[in-house]
């Protein structure tokens, strides 16, 4: 079970799309003890950077051994704190472009306050926690380093 | 000899993500890259040792893993 | 404007689907400023009531005009009390089987503490303030009033 | 007469979830509604005037939209 946990998928090359969100949510409808979702997406903003460019995409790269292991721990943690049924992250490697999803965090519950308080823990410490570097590409090709936020 | 990784900012700055040398310690480590790669003295790094958060200096033997990690800003 | 928001489309006949809400996500891809988003779904269970009979589904009704202005004040009060982006608010009218989804709020913001806040702030007041009302049906027919929860 | 909406469960035991009659104020409304529904005694109920909730009793004139609202359950 624990070996399982380990290695549960966190990282998808490139965007997590709208319809993998949506058959996440649908896998769920034969979980009848459900009775609240949260979910959160993270999405490639098109800022502008001091030079006046604009970001066109951010390239995520991470240490994935160890940002699996973080998320695992992370994962038992909202577990131990949060009356959950269900919880499920994703996060993108490589390019995800502007207006595309690079972090989905998905938590189920019986109740409400289950679900929303765990998504925001979750998000949270992934923001924090978990061993991923962001480079921002703008439209002259340029990049800059994320900063963390 | 030890592996070191390399992420983000920081393996740009030394051109690339993985280096395999001897070393004794983290201190060790570190102090070979900032002489290799002078920018490395201006970036702020974390450290972990076969995976572990590590803080102060830390003996390595044959074949550790360092990771340098520069601060995270993944979602 | 104010007219628009008054009349934004909250009641949807029958449950909302996964793919409703992928689409709802998708159009979101246009706008730019946005790095943020946060849902919450409301989803039917199968509980179990005092007789032993389990929930198949809720049926919901309204006071529609009343529900409308309600919810375009919640609307309101959370446009002024978080910066955010985009605000949608959807719920079921007449029969979601247990497993469907009732209620579908979906919050966005630059950055995600709006978005999350917001999300948590407009599930609370709809749970509390907004006049719908859900008849549970049970497997026998018989019909169990949905407690305020 | 004033239009008088009923939801929920005070609809299901009024058997209907609209009467028009004559009332002067919104006690009269459950004055009549209790009289002719005894079991209406043992709910809860907020009330609404053309949609604006109400506490006390108000006056009602011709036309006015009386509603009865058990704890609300949506979500």
């Amino acid at each position: 079970m624990i070996e399982e946990k380990k290695h549960k998928k966190v990282f998808v090359k490139g965007p997590i799309s709208p319809g993998f969100i949506a058959d996440s949510l649908a896998k769920h409808a034969a979980k009848h003890n459900i009775g609240a979702h949260s979910m959160f997406m993270g999405q490639v903003r098109a800022d502008v950077k001091e030079n006046g460019q604009v970001v066109t995409g951010i390239a995520y790269e991470a240490y994935q051994e160890m940002a699996t292991e973080t998320l695992h721990n992370i994962r038992e943690d909202a577990f131990a704190k949060y009356s959950l049924t269900c919880m499920h992250i994703y996060h993108s490697l490589g390019l995800v472009k502007t207006g595309e999803i690079s972090l989905f965090v998905f938590t189920s519950s019986a109740h409400r306050r289950a679900a929303l308080e765990a998504c925001d823990y979750l998000v949270e410490r992934i923001k924090k926690e978990v061993q991923v570097w962001g480079k921002e590409i703008l439209e002259s090709g340029e990049t800059v380093w994320k900063q963390p936020g | 000899m030890v592996n070191v990784l390399l992420f983000g900012r920081l393996a740009e700055i030394c051109g690339q993500n993985n280096f395999v040398f001897e070393a004794k310690d983290t201190d060790a480590v570190c102090d070979k890259l900032k002489t290799d790669f002078p920018e490395m003295k201006q970036f702020s790094f974390a450290l972990a040792v076969n995976q572990i958060m590590i803080t102060g200096n830390t003996k390595l033997k044959e074949g550790d893993e360092v990771a340098l990690m520069p601060p995270y800003s993944g979602g």
